[in-house]
């Protein structure tokens, strides 16, 4: 039973004996079994995304009327390891004139700062990489060395397209990190701890999870997450029509799986974090035991990665400028906003229970939509209107009726 | 443990290195990485104070904040003038850069 | 030698490499590089000296915008990627000998300092230097004051490098 | 508010108007007119607030002379204490505040009508003329020449605004300058608004005329207010009219011992002089006709109710120092007075009776009503005279706007005709306006018979028969004579001009077409009409037969004014002087009926055919105008012409040039032997030697940052070097 509630920590406590009795110090068994933490969580990552990338084209073929992988294996389960084996044995090509270093440096800092944030996510009580005091901090930290990555990616490739692909990441990531880093705030704000463990603790009832406290903040994350990985509908920065592929561009085989996988790994840790920071994380109802907690934690994980894959299906890719101004002009004004207010808000009500504070702020931030809605409203009244350049012509006509040639004469003229 | 020598000789290294960079490097941007390698040692010695005087005093941990905040601000700025530098002269070398002599 | 004096020292080692590479290198984006790797071993170093949420804030500040700043402008400031010729000026030896000298210098006198030696102090348990942190950035009577100009220095920068950078032409 | 508070104000809305005015409304008529009137408004709406304060206040009115609201505050500082300024209600200056107010308000609300506001811009005015008349076209398509509204229309309303507050000033005031002052701004704006139509030469004249002969006696006013305050140390009424300070003026003798005369009577004769300018008096009396040819209410009310009333003011005012000492029967300052103002109610009575034109007659009927004041005061009749200009300033403002109506009709005629030639202020031209214009009719009917002294019914009765009553109770027969003589041509003229305008057939197309103006100009005939004949009964002798003693006698109150030595009890009732007033009025007025009751176009001025020769000398005002041209206006002349070459450009240019000369030489020597040697050449080795020194040392100026920076390390390593070393040993 112990095992089964929970066997991570059986599995410590037996790996400690058994070191023990091989007269290991007890520094070198601590070194040992943290080694092996950080193994098995990396390789959950990595093996995770080959399930991801499956369940992902699924989804999007059931959404856009297709079929989705469906030969290899059951269900195509075994696609991704076809591919995995394809690009592995392709050609790894460095383009003429390339900074080799550099080159090759920059897919694994795409999968490393992405590896990273998972040492501090917290996938049940007590199973969690470490708790760092300043975990939310740590993940802004970390997600910035993606940036670094595709930045460095697109410049060493020598390619023009690429490089037009690391601007736009410039341009794109650091912007939208300053609307996550204000909602990332007000979780905290709200829990009164930056540690990811503290948060997820603080929403132990069903009525304070901060989805219901703050579902605009949650609102603006997901947004500027989704934009941080740069998925659909903010793909700009590898827009396969505009600049063929960004700054991925020159890069094939095993480095090409590398930043691919990078990608999907990234948009599941921001599903995870979405769901760890404003659903609740492990939490849920009946039993609470780290096994069910982790249960609890995929269930959830996966719901919110489905909101992912939906949003990647459906919607189109946005323009530039309207990225930037949607980014500027609308969720950095809406995250300051719903930070103080929120700040203020929480000074007046954390001492009244759990059920008005959570009241308070649903109603607060009902007041901050309504008014951001009719706001956005009023602006785009005032827009002026778009001049119509031409009538939207439909490629094929319907054939015009045939028309008598000559109305008949009914009656004859009188002479 | 580390004797509180190590980091400082550490900070004076990285000091040195920085103020070689600052007073040797052609490119202005360059120059300017060398300023946050001083900026960088100078928080290195505050932090190192910090821990081996007197760890519940907070004091050092907020100059190191101050100069985090100081160094973005040189950068931000340092990097404009330097973008705005070359469109209008085309260098961004500093010895071209030589307008305010005789 | 303890395990943490190894490990301070393979720090350190790779973060004067690091900063080394930076003042020396040709290639400006590689120095840009290296300098992320400077900047990241400090934020090792401030772990090392118990200051978590320092190293944390270094890698935002510092890896999140400032280096990706001078990636960007060392991008900005060129029309062809390469970097041909020295990049040190005439003055690089005497520079050189002079750093080297100021290193030696303050080394020697650190030497000869007594309380160079001390070990640091046991760190309080239980002491939350990030809540001690934040209570002191607005405490009235702790460092409101500095924290508050610090961030109208920011604004000023924010403003001032906008009003540099802009493009007046176009 | 305080009642001293509100004094203070008073005269300050006009001068805010004139400034609104000129600066900010100069381009929106009714703006203007809207300032205008609505700061004369506040004036008036202060001024009968402290005047029914003043009156009823806890002492009355004739306790007011002993407790005159007052007010002073320090002004400029001189040696010793400062020179104060302040405000002063007392009996005198609460009466004149009253009718002054009323007469200020009227002219400001008859303006808008005179001037043709409302009426549209015509097509040839042009600044500095008198309207010309607009042509409009009906909804019919005829053509029509009507009244054109005033080119200048705002800056009229601003100078009667500072008119206005120069009036005011010199009412308020409690001290002789502050009075100087409002006399002088109301100089200005005389000769601002005389010349109103600045393109007309006459204008031109007229107000240059009327600023040079006033200034003559103001210079001499001048003299006597120095002369007062070196001999009594102060301007202020409470200090120079009290006991000791007059007791001294007496006794001591003139400066130079002039003529015999006692400083009071020197410094009385002087004022008295400044007033002679103002009041026109003769011979200082040219200016007032020739001042006609400034818009009407500008002749109305600042030519006869307002300003040279001031005149009169001042001497009333001033008049315990003229008084002083007359125990001994009159002083040489009061024999002075009586002689002239005796005179110039006769002189200028014979001129008006041969005059045509409606103003004209009206401005020497003014110059002979003041020189019936004038004459009161010089036999010592202060209340009279008071009374009587309280009295006149309502009938002759009222007969002014009258005559201004009238000519507004003619004006009205003349451009329906379109005869130019015609001119409609010439009263041969009239006739017959009773049916065309009923109420300038009745209101001016009532200002004639005011004016004539009609009996028991109009103001100018009861004031003039207190004069002719005080000159026979104190013994004056030849004043009393005099003035009767002149109050019976003054009936007569004004019977012939009520006769000439109003009554008859009309004698001209114009006169057929004349029209009543409109009410902005008849409301205040209206209002100055029932002051016309209601301001005399405050004045009814108490012991009058059967109508003494209905009304109560307010005006006596004003003697409180007075030093209480001064003041004398009111004549005893004598029948003389009442048969005497009675006579010459009803005759005057009944001679003016029988003579032009049938007078008819183009027949000769009954009073020519009388006269004969002596007609013409009066038309022509006994050719003083002529005299004076060919006396002083020509010696002054030879004057100028003498002394310019000899004394202008000889003896002053020659100093001045000398001067110049050797200052130019001093230069020259100056800066060959000093600036050139010395300062040019220390400035040069300095300048030099700094530029030496640059060209030496630029080189180290590279302009590479890094250089300098480079310099600053090797530097610092040295320094700590040489610092580690010194500490060691």
């Amino acid at each position: 039973m112990e095992f089964i509630k929970d066997p991570i920590l059986f599995l410590a406590n037996w790996l400690t004996v058994l070191f023990t009795g091989w007269d290991m110090t007890d520094g070198l068994i601590t070194v040992i079994n943290t080694f092996l933490g950080v193994f098995l969580v990396a390789n959950f990552g990595m093996l995770f995304v080959i399930f991801l990338i499956w369940l992902e084209r699924k989804l999007a073929a059931r959404m856009q009327d297709r079929l989705g992988p469906n030969r290899v294996g059951p269900y195509g389960l075994g696609q991704t390891f076809a591919d995995i084996l394809k690009l592995f044995t392709k050609e790894d090509t460095t383009p003429a004139g390339a900074d080799k270093a550099v080159f090759n440096l920059a897919p694994i800092m795409a999968v490393l700062s992405v590896l990273l944030i998972w040492a501090v996510v917290p996938f049940a009580e007590d199973w969690i990489g470490t708790d760092l005091n300043v975990g939310v901090l740590y993940i802004v930290a970390v997600g910035s060395l993606g940036i670094v990555a595709t930045l460095i990616g697109g410049w060493s490739s020598n390619n023009k397209f690429a490089l037009l692909g690391a601007f736009r990441t410039v341009a794109q990531l650091v912007s939208y990190e300053v609307p996550m880093v204000l909602s990332l705030l007000v979780p905290v704000l709200l829990a009164r701890n930056m540690g990811m463990g503290g948060i997820v603790a603080e929403q132990e009832h069903w009525y304070s999870i901060f989805f219901f406290m703050a579902p605009i903040a949650a609102f603006i994350f997901f947004v500027s997450s989704v934009a941080e990985v740069g998925r659909t509908p903010f793909d700009l920065l590898e827009a396969e029509s505009e600049i063929v592929a960004g700054f991925h561009i020159e890069y094939s085989g095993a480095k090409f799986a590398m930043i691919f996988a990078a990608e999907f790994l990234h948009a599941f840790t921001i599903s995870v974090l979405t769901m760890t920071l404003f659903l609740g994380g492990w939490q849920g109802w009946g039993d609470q035991f780290p096994l069910v907690g982790w249960a609890w934690f995929m269930v959830k994980s996966l719901a919110v990665y489905f909101l992912v894959v939906w949003v990647r299906s459906t919607l189109p890719r946005i323009r530039i400028d309207h990225m930037l101004s949607y980014n500027w002009k609308f969720l950095t004004p809406l995250a300051l906003v719903v930070l103080m207010v929120t700040a203020l808000l929480d000074n007046l009500v954390v001492a009244q229970g759990p059920v008005i504070r959570t009241l308070a702020h649903l109603s607060a931030n009902i007041l901050i939509g309504w008014a951001a809605y009719a706001i956005m409203k009023k602006r785009a009244a005032q827009r002026p209107p778009r001049a119509v350049v031409g009538q939207p012509r439909p490629v094929a006509r319907p054939p015009a009726p045939e028309m008598p040639a000559e109305a008949p004469v009914l009656e004859a003229p009188a002479s | 443990m580390i004797p509180l020598s190590w980091y400082l000789i550490l900070a004076a290294a990285l000091f040195s290195l920085g103020l070689f960079g600052v007073l040797s490097r052609k490119n202005a941007v360059a120059i300017l990485m060398g300023v946050e390698l001083m900026l960088n040692a100078v928080n290195i010695n505050l932090v190192a104070f910090w821990r081996y005087s007197a760890p519940e005093v907070i004091a050092g941990q907020v100059f190191t904040i101050i100069v985090f905040a100081v160094s973005a601000a040189e950068v931000a700025v340092g990097l404009a003038l330097v973008i705005s530098l070359y469109r209008r002269r085309q260098t961004v070398i500093a010895e071209n850069i030589d307008l305010l002599r005789w | 030698m303890t395990p943490v004096q190894i490990i301070f020292l393979v720090v350190s080692l790779m973060l004067l490499v690091s900063a080394f590479m930076v003042v020396t290198v040709r290639n400006l984006v590689r120095a840009a590089l290296w300098l992320i790797s400077t900047l990241f071993m400090t934020a090792v170093v401030f772990v090392l000296l118990d200051a978590g949420f320092l190293a944390v804030v270094q890698v935002v500040v510092y890896i999140g915008a400032i280096a990706i700043l001078f990636i960007f402008a060392v991008m900005l400031t060129r029309r062809v990627m390469a970097d041909t010729g020295p990049q040190t000026n005439a003055n690089g030896w005497w520079v050189g000998l002079s750093s080297l000298a100021l290193f030696a210098g303050i080394t020697w006198i650190l030497l000869g300092w007594g309380g160079s030696s001390a070990d640091a102090p046991i760190f309080p348990a239980g002491l939350d230097t990030v809540t001690d942190l934040g209570m002191g950035l607005v405490d009235p009577n702790g460092f409101i004051l500095p924290f508050e100009v610090a961030s109208v220095l920011l604004l000023a920068a924010l403003i001032g490098a906008i009003v540099v950078a802009w493009d007046r032409d176009n | 508010m305080a009642t001293e508070q509100l004094i203070w104000l008073l005269p300050l809305p006009p001068l805010v108007s004139f400034f609104l005015i000129v600066l900010l409304a100069n381009r929106n008529k009714a703006l203007s007119h809207t300032i205008g009137i609505g700061a004369a408004f506040l004036s008036w709406l202060a001024g009968m607030v402290v005047f029914f304060r003043a009156v009823t206040g806890e002492h009355g009115l004739h306790g007011l002379g002993e407790h005159p609201l007052h007010s002073a505050m320090d002004w400029l500082p001189l040696g010793d204490g400062a020179f104060q300024i302040g405000v002063n209600i007392d009996p005198l200056s609460a009466l004149t505040l009253f009718f002054v107010c009323w007469t200020v308000l009227m002219i400001f609300i008859y303006s808008v009508g005179y001037h043709n506001f409302g009426q549209p811009e015509g097509e040839h005015d042009q600044k500095g003329l008198p309207p010309h008349g607009a042509t409009v076209t009906d909804e019919h398509g005829h053509q029509h020449t009507v009244l054109s509204v005033e080119p200048n229309y705002s800056r009229f309303f601003a100078f009667i605004s500072l008119f206005a507050f120069g009036m005011f000033v010199l009412v308020v005031s409690d001290n002789l300058l502050t009075l100087f002052v409002g006399w002088e701004i109301m100089g200005l704006c005389s000769y601002l608004l005389i010349g109103f139509w600045f393109a007309k030469p006459s204008a031109r004249a007229a107000a240059i005329k009327a600023f040079m002969t006033t200034r003559i006696g103001d210079v001499f006013m001048l003299l006597g207010l120095a002369y007062l305050y070196s001999a009594a140390g102060s301007l202020s009424y409470s200090v120079i009219f009290s006991p000791e300070v007059l007791d001294r003026l007496v006794h001591d003798a003139a400066v130079g011992g002039f003529l015999g005369l006692s400083a009071a009577g020197l410094i009385g004769l002087l004022l008295f002089i400044g007033t002679v300018g103002k009041s026109a008096q003769f011979p200082l009396h040219v200016w007032l006709p020739d001042a006609m040819e400034g818009p009407t209410p500008v002749s109305a009310m600042i030519h006869a109710a307002t300003m040279v009333s001031a005149g009169v003011y001042m001497v009333i005012r001033i008049f315990p120092i003229l008084a002083a000492g007359a125990e001994h029967g009159l002083t040489p300052a009061m024999t002075v007075m009586a002689f002239i103002g005796a005179f110039t109610a006769l002189f200028a009575a014979t001129i008006a009776v041969a005059q045509n034109d409606i103003k004209r007659v009206l401005a020497y009927s003014t110059i002979s009503q003041l020189g019936f004041m004038i004459a009161a005061l010089g036999i010592g009749a202060y209340v009279a005279a008071a009374f009587h200009l309280l009295t006149h300033a309502f009938f002759k403002a009222l007969l002014f706007l009258g005559s201004g109506s009238v000519i507004h009709g003619m004006e009205h005629g003349v451009l329906h005709t379109g005869n130019h030639d015609v001119d409609p202020q010439d009263m041969m031209n009239m006739g017959g306006l009773r049916k065309k214009m009923p109420v300038t009719f009745w209101t001016f009917l009532i200002g004639g018979f005011a004016l004539s002294g009609f009996p028991f019914i109009t103001a100018g009765f009861w004031s003039k028969d207190e004069i002719l009553a005080d000159a026979w109770a104190h013994g004056h027969t030849a004043v009393f004579w005099t003035l009767a003589i002149a109050a019976l041509l003054t009936a007569f003229y004004t019977m012939r001009q009520i006769m000439l305008t109003f009554f008859g057939e009309p004698r001209t197309k114009e006169a057929e077409h004349a029209h009543e103006t409109p009410w902005t100009m008849t409301a205040p005939l209206v209002i100055l009409s029932v002051f016309a004949v209601a301001a005399g009964w405050a004045g009814i002798p108490e012991d009058f037969p059967i109508l003494g003693g209905l009304v109560a006698n307010f005006i006596h109150g004003v003697s409180a004014t007075l030093p209480a030595a001064m003041i004398e009890k009111a004549p005893a009732f004598n029948v003389i002087p009442l048969i005497a007033s009675l006579v010459v009025a009803l005759g005057g007025l009944f001679l003016g009926w029988l003579v032009y009751r049938k007078y008819k176009a183009g027949a000769t001025d009954p009073v020519k055919k009388m006269l004969g020769g002596l007609h013409t000398v009066l038309q022509n005002k006994y050719y003083l105008d002529e005299l004076y041209q060919a006396t002083f206006v020509r010696l002054f002349n030879w004057i100028s012409e003498v002394f310019t070459p000899a004394m202008d450009r000889g003896v002053i240019d020659g100093f001045l040039h000398g001067i110049a000369r050797v200052a130019f030489s001093l230069g020259g020597i100056f800066r060959d032997r000093f600036e050139t040697p010395v300062i040019t050449g220390a400035a040069d080795l300095l300048g030099n030697g700094v530029k030496g020194f640059g060209r030496e040392f630029r080189g180290i100026q590279s302009g590479r940052i890094q250089q300098y920076m480079n310099v600053v390390l090797v530097i610092v390593v040295v320094l700590a070097v040489f610092i580690y070393i010194l500490a060691q040993v």
